[in-house]
């Protein structure tokens, strides 16, 4: 299956919802979708197009907006899809792709811990890297990292 | 258990700057970009180490005040260190490295346990992040005196390439007393090696 | 016996790592377990996000402490992609035998770390010390024994010195000698069966809902090999083929790296025979300014804004030792890459550990971790 | 479902007490290292001995040779302060962060000589800094011990490093393959006002300022204020260490390629 | 063969130093203290000094021993630095254990805390002391000493349970549990393998043990037996394969987790002791104890201690096979112990006592009914 033929399936699966088919060297391309049909999107990946790996799942701080993207591997065809979809900054809300790819699982726990990507349907959405209880997402644009000059640390008084 | 860390039960007091996010959040919330927000009070560091002291100078008083039995334990003490078997990231690669076939630590005496009750040698291979911090303190606290603790690599020493993280622990001698710093990134099994027989020739000068 | 729930780590032996499992057992059987992770979080993408695509470099091989070269690869291949650059065929082929030779290394290494969970004390020793050889050859052309800095965006750092592919292939030709003995030390002793034998089974279905990659999911019988599968660098110029078991489980997985390692030589036998014939440049003719870190990575603001270099993205998914490795390199056009995100194959392995651990006694843990290979540094980042 | 260990697919019973083979297997490494075991007795042996300089003999009862290899590692720095051009490139190419350029005697008041004072417990041994120098005054030797007892002894001056260097240490003889075609420093003419900035503090003094020729104003428009000279930047001699392009008050030099 | 036994020298000692000490005092005290009562008491006491001595002493030749030859087996070399090769490594070890804080965890039972490292020091004393070296050197001679010996060896896995309980750690919990569960597997085939060695001797004192091997060693028609006398024996010393109780990989240190300084030094003290002990029994009771065959040359065997001599070399050589193993196999799990206790070595120690069995009847067929006078 290539990229026109998958462009052109899941166009008529989801009309309106898939936002563009990228060339992207070396993959099949890169969907950029409508966070809303997320769920269906993925079960249809999976069950209809045979993209039965789940490979990684990240998220980008655009500042106005977060990107999460996801890249997924079909044994039949050899080759990576990305996927690719935009989020609001202020509510960075995407359904869980835990149901269908398990493997989905530390992957989302790292976007939410590192970029604060909320993931609904999430069986257990804690901090994977940091400790319970951190404030901060380190890799928003917002978050600076400092020298370590800077730190406040109470040295020992010996 | 060992490798654990104690429970922090009671509140502690917190000297983090006004920026704090309010509430009650738990102990590890305090801290801000920049700030660690592990508090150093929590780990108990400073009533540590005079502690520590008072210890190890009744202890030489009682068991070593003669001159002949002092120099006997101080040769035992220097030239068997045990280190602590753990391992912390890159570094700890040329720390089991010294003890393959080609360098072969202990050829000095120095035979990891696992155990932090058995060593007097914490070698601290690796970053240590602010996750870690309290279970660092934790075991070496937990290794009966005398002890000594060497920083092996830039991490260790000052935070190496990582140091401008949020984190990561920029030197471990903000947390634990350290005899000896060994610069490399990772040190040659070697230069380990040579931190070793330094610290040797430490205790042998202090003459614990 | 009532339940009670153990902390294996960060301080433990088993784990190799700062890593912790916590273990519900009763008596000696495992009921469930729960990986955390993070205690080594040195927070290596936001750093990334500071620095020249050459300063990366130094990173990436602390990233993974035993497997720096093929990291390097990793990233190199995902910034050369994001950033339009094209390397010299050789090297090219030069990164490809450093890859190869990195995966020997590094499954040296597991080799000593697992027969150490075992309770084999000796060939713990013989791995180590035959994994320092590899890193012999390493220091010959990089001038690092374990974080080389060789790689560069464009090629590679030098040309390789006079007289390696002989001493190379010297060293292979004992290696392989070697692989014999360390399969007479396991696979021929009894007691090794009995310890590995239907341990830690992971079928092949479940392998992929969990996202299992590597040489565990090729003890399952899964000829999954990106190598093979999406051929990067020059891997399709070189014959080999895919190691796989079917037994999917820990003594499947040993025959899987031992076969794997096996199969690197014989790579890295092609890559040194071409470089015998195919002398040229190993770095790209011309490469924008600020790419190279060495050479001044200097510009005020108003040549940054006069220079309008095409932004891109970049991603790479390579045949690392412990699995897949992924990177994603996002450049908007800036000395610093944007953003970039790395996907860990060890942080995935160990994850499924809640699938293939328990059902098991609390002795099989450090042989079925060990079968794992858990690298920290990359499984955090 | 996963199986169970009972019905795993590799399991075969296997008679017990088969353990020869390891057995023997050891029993051969033992007499082989009767003799001469692998270990290099580190305080007393290294490495880096030209009689571990042979063949790549790897067997134990062998010496452990590593070849003509040792010369390549990155250690301590060894710097000749007096081919130092101060041209700060080994410490813009830092990626740790780790040299500063402190101010050694030799220079003359207006222009100080600055010379790279490393701070091991931050450096990372990757020798960009090495690789960046122009004029190899800056290069890695073999020595490896750095273990202190202080922290501040990790800190390493530039005599310090001389002293290293005149202790005539294998330097690292990699030749460091760069791009055949690099950017070069180009003008922007009009926006030059003349100023002798980068012919002032350029290193290698390869710039010069030449006169250019005085436009006549036309009725009614008013010349730029600047000295009618413009800098001349001599490629061969250029070190491309991007001084001039940090003084340029107007920002008028860029990297580029001459058509 | 000397005559000279260690309670002699004892004995001599005493009267030597209690006959010096009297003539500093007046008569009643001088005829009392070289009264035959008192010098027995103080050669008791010296002869216990000696045995301490020499046991101590040879337990840390062992630790050398071992930590050479396993240095050999990986390719390496061992300590070698303190002292000439190495020799003075332990000493400096036990020493710097010595000087260390001993630290008792405050949650752990103080009680049972301390006793267990003493108690498993002593009990592997006490064997020693049971043991003969060579002719009269050794401390009881029982008719019942090879039980006794096999009885007070196997009380170790209940001190260990007791240290591991009371150290209050979970680790250490687990590694007492596993060392009292698998003693059920390794108790049984050992004596099944011992009684195959007494059916063939006919008495359970040592001394005569060895000397019924005058003619034919016992390995030599027990080889059966011999096998499985040493797999138990790694069992019983837990030594890799079956160090399962202190398993490194799994269970931080096993059962001796949270005791460090002298409580630990004692544990390793006891458990060289115990397969310095067990080294001893393997000579014993297979390998001739301190003779040699007749063909040997009789300059080898008529110098002074010969006897002595012989015996250590012995010993040492066959705990060198105790390293070679643990040089080379991995370990073991706590249920393949038991199977392979039950199911493969209980039948061949059966089968051996049966083959012992059948020797004396070999030896017993010409003159039927004389079976009873073959003991010695």
């Amino acid at each position: 299956m290539d990229q026109e033929q998958l462009s052109a399936g899941l166009s008529a699966r989801f009309p309106g919802k898939i936002l563009g088919v990228d060339t992207f060297p070396g993959t099949n391309g890169r969907v950029r979708f409508d966070a809303t049909v997320a769920s269906d999107l993925f079960r249809s990946l999976r069950d209809d197009f045979h993209f039965t790996h789940l490979t990684m799942v990240g998220a980008t701080d655009w500042i106005d907006h977060r990107e999460v993207f996801y890249v997924l591997w079909s044994d039949a065809d050899r080759r990576y899809l990305i996927l690719s979809t935009d989020l609001p900054a202020e509510s960075p809300v995407i359904a869980s792709a835990v149901p269908i790819w398990p493997s989905a699982n530390a992957h989302e726990r790292e976007a939410w811990d590192l970029v604060g990507v909320k993931f609904e349907g999430h069986p257990d959405l804690r901090r994977i890297f940091m400790p319970e209880g951190y404030a901060y997402h380190p890799l928003l644009r917002s978050f600076k990292i400092h020298e370590p000059e800077d730190l406040e640390v109470k040295v020992r008084s010996d | 258990m060992s490798g654990q860390a104690p429970e922090t039960s009671k509140p502690l007091p917190r000297t983090t700057p006004d920026s704090t996010p309010a509430g009650d959040l738990p102990l590890a919330v305090v801290g801000q970009p920049g700030v660690p927000f592990v508090e150093i009070e929590t780990l108990r560091a400073r009533e540590f180490i005079p502690a520590a002291k008072e210890a190890l100078s009744s202890l030489l008083k009682e068991q070593a005040q003669g001159k002949l039995i002092r120099p006997v334990f101080n040769w035992a003490g220097r030239n068997s260190l045990f280190p602590l078997h753990w391992g912390l990231a890159c570094c700890a690669i040329e720390f089991a490295a010294a003890f393959g076939a080609r360098w072969d630590a202990e050829r000095f005496g120095v035979v990891p346990r696992s155990s932090p009750r058995q060593c007097d040698l914490l070698i601290v291979n690796g970053t240590v992040t602010w996750k870690v911090a309290h279970k660092l303190i934790a075991l070496y606290e937990q290794m009966p005196e005398p002890k000594w603790a060497i920083a092996m690599g830039n991490c260790a020493t000052g935070g190496g390439p990582f140091r401008t993280a949020y984190s990561v622990v920029p030197g471990v001698d903000k947390l634990i007393p350290v005899d000896v710093y060994i610069a490399g990134c990772p040190p040659r099994p070697e230069n380990m090696l040579d931190g070793i027989l330094r610290l040797e020739q430490l205790i042998k000068e202090r003459g614990e | 016996m009532t339940e009670m729930w153990v902390n294996m780590g960060p301080q433990h032996p088993m784990t190799h790592g700062l890593w912790n499992l916590r273990v519900r057992i009763e008596g000696e059987i495992i009921k469930d377990v729960e990986p955390e992770m993070g205690y080594l979080h040195r927070g290596i993408e936001k750093i990334s996000e500071d620095r020249h695509y050459n300063e990366i470099i130094t990173l990436m091989d602390r990233t993974c402490y035993v497997a720096g070269l093929s990291w390097e690869h990793l990233f190199i291949v995902a910034a050369e992609q994001a950033l339009h650059v094209t390397p010299p065929e050789r090297a090219e082929y030069i990164r490809v035998m450093s890859a190869e030779l990195q995966r020997i290394a590094s499954h040296l290494m597991w080799y000593s770390a697992f027969v150490q969970d075992l309770g084999l004390m000796t060939p713990f020793l013989y791995g180590m010390r035959d994994r320092d050889l590899i890193l012999d050859l390493f220091q010959s052309y990089t001038g690092g024994r374990l974080t080389y800095e060789y790689m560069r965006v464009g090629g590679v750092r030098s040309d390789l010195p006079l007289g390696f592919t002989q001493r190379c292939r010297q060293v292979v030709d004992w290696l392989m000698d070697r692989f014999v003995e360390y399969d007479q030390l396991c696979l021929s002793s009894t007691i090794f069966h009995e310890r590995c034998d239907g341990l830690g089974v992971l079928l092949e279905p479940e392998a992929v809902a969990y996202g299992v990659t590597g040489p565990m999911l090729r003890s399952a019988g899964s000829r999954r090999d990106l190598r093979k599968d999406r051929p990067y660098s020059v891997y399709d110029q070189v014959q080999f083929d895919v190691a796989t078991a079917t037994t999917a489980d820990v003594t499947g997985r040993y025959l899987v790296r031992m076969e794997e390692m096996r199969q690197s030589v014989r790579i890295v036998r092609q890559c040194l025979d071409w470089l015998d014939d195919h002398p040229g440049p190993v770095m790209a003719d011309h490469l924008p300014r600020w790419l190279g870190a060495p050479y001044a990575p200097m510009g005020n603001e108003s040549y940054l804004l006069k220079r309008n270099y095409p932004t891109g993205v970049g991603l790479s998914m390579i045949e690392e030792p412990h699995g897949e490795a992924g990177a994603y390199v996002v450049n908007d056009g800036g000395e610093h890459p944007y953003r970039v995100k790395f996907r860990s194959p060890v942080l995935i392995n160990i994850w499924a550990a809640k699938r293939y651990l328990p059902g098991y006694r609390v002795a099989d843990i450090p042989p079925i971790m060990g079968s794992v290979d858990v690298c920290v540094g990359e499984c955090d980042r | 479902m996963s199986a169970t260990p009972e019905e795993s697919p590799g399991r075969e019973e296997k008679p017990f007490l088969w353990v020869t083979r390891p057995l023997a297997t050891a029993a051969k490494q033992f007499v082989k290292s009767l003799w001469r075991p692998s270990t290099v007795v580190y305080p007393f042996e290294r490495l880096e001995d030209p009689k571990f300089r042979g063949e790549v003999a790897v067997a134990s009862g062998k010496p452990i040779g590593v070849g003509e290899i040792w010369d390549n590692y990155r250690g301590v720095h060894a710097l000749n302060i007096n081919t130092c051009i101060s041209c700060n490139l080994c410490a813009f190419s830092c990626p740790d962060v780790c040299i500063e350029m402190v101010t050694v005697p030799g220079g003359d008041p207006k222009h100080p000589k600055k010379c790279p004072q490393i701070d091991y417990g931050k450096c990372s041994f990757c020798g960009f800094c090495s690789d960046a120098c122009p004029e190899g005054c800056l290069s890695m030797t073999t020595r490896y011990e750095l273990s202190v007892h202080k922290r501040e002894e990790m800190v390493y001056s530039p005599a310090r490093m001389f002293e290293v260097y005149k202790s005539k240490l294998p330097m690292n003889p990699i030749r460091v393959e760069r791009p055949a075609n690099e950017d070069q420093i180009l003008l922007d003419p009009p926006i030059c006002i003349g100023c002798n900035a980068c012919s002032r503090d350029c290193p290698t003094q390869c710039i010069t300022m030449l006169d250019i020729a005085k436009p006549t104003a036309k009725p009614g428009e008013k010349l730029p204020k600047r000295i009618w000279k413009e800098p001349v930047i001599n490629d061969s001699d250029c070190v491309r260490c991007g001084t001039c392009i940090s003084v340029c008050p107007k920002d008028c030099l860029f990297w580029g390629t001459r058509q | 063969m000397s005559n000279v036994s260690l309670y002699s020298v004892a004995y001599t000692l005493s009267s030597v130093l209690l006959g010096a000490l009297a003539h500093l005092f007046p008569a009643p005290i001088h005829g009392w203290l070289i009264s035959g009562t008192v010098v027995t008491a103080l050669a008791a006491v010296i002869f216990a000094a000696i045995l301490l001595l020499a046991s101590m002493l040879n337990t840390i030749l062992l630790i050398w021993y071992e930590r050479k030859l396993l240095g050999r087996f990986m390719d390496r070399r061992g300590a070698m630095h303190v002292g000439y090769a190495g020799l003075l490594q332990n000493f400096a070890d036990g020493l710097k254990l010595f000087r260390k804080d001993t630290v008792r965890p405050g949650q752990a039972d103080p009680l049972g805390f301390w006793l267990s490292p003493t108690a498993y020091m002593v009990t592997s004393l006490v064997i020693f002391g049971l043991l003969p070296i060579s002719t009269g050197w050794n401390g009881g001679s029982l008719p019942l000493t090879l039980l006794l010996a096999l009885v007070i060896f196997s009380f170790a896995p209940l001190f260990i349970f007791l240290g591991a309980w009371a150290s209050n750690n979970k680790y250490s919990l687990i590694g007492g549990m596993r060392s009292a569960a698998q003693m059920i597997a390794y108790e049984v085939p050992i004596l099944l393998a011992v009684v195959a060695v007494v059916v063939l001797a006919g008495t359970f004192d040592l001394n005569t043990i060895v000397l019924e091997q005058r003619n034919y060693w016992f390995w030599a028609p027990l080889f059966l037996a011999l096998i499985v006398f040493l797999t138990g024996m790694l069992a019983e010393m837990e030594r890799i394969p079956f160090d399962l109780p202190e398993a490194e990989a799994e269970l931080v240190e096993g059962w001796n987790t949270e005791y460090g300084g002298m409580l630990f030094a004692f544990f390793m003290l006891a458990d060289y002791l115990r397969a310095l002990v067990g080294s001893i029994l393997v000579v014993l009771l297979f390998l001739g104890g301190w003779t040699l065959p007749s063909y040997v040359p009789a300059a080898l065997t008529s110098f002074p201690l010969a006897g002595i001599v012989w015996f250590m070399v012995k010993t040492y050589l066959v705990f060198g096979l105790f390293v070679w193993v643990r040089a080379s196999l991995p370990r073991i799990r706590t249920d393949q112990l038991l199977r392979l206790g039950w199911m493969r070595m209980v039948p061949l120690a059966l089968l051996s006592v049966l083959l012992a069995a059948l020797v004396v009847l070999s030896h017993c067929l010409p003159l039927i009914g004389c079976v009873p006078s073959m003991g010695g």
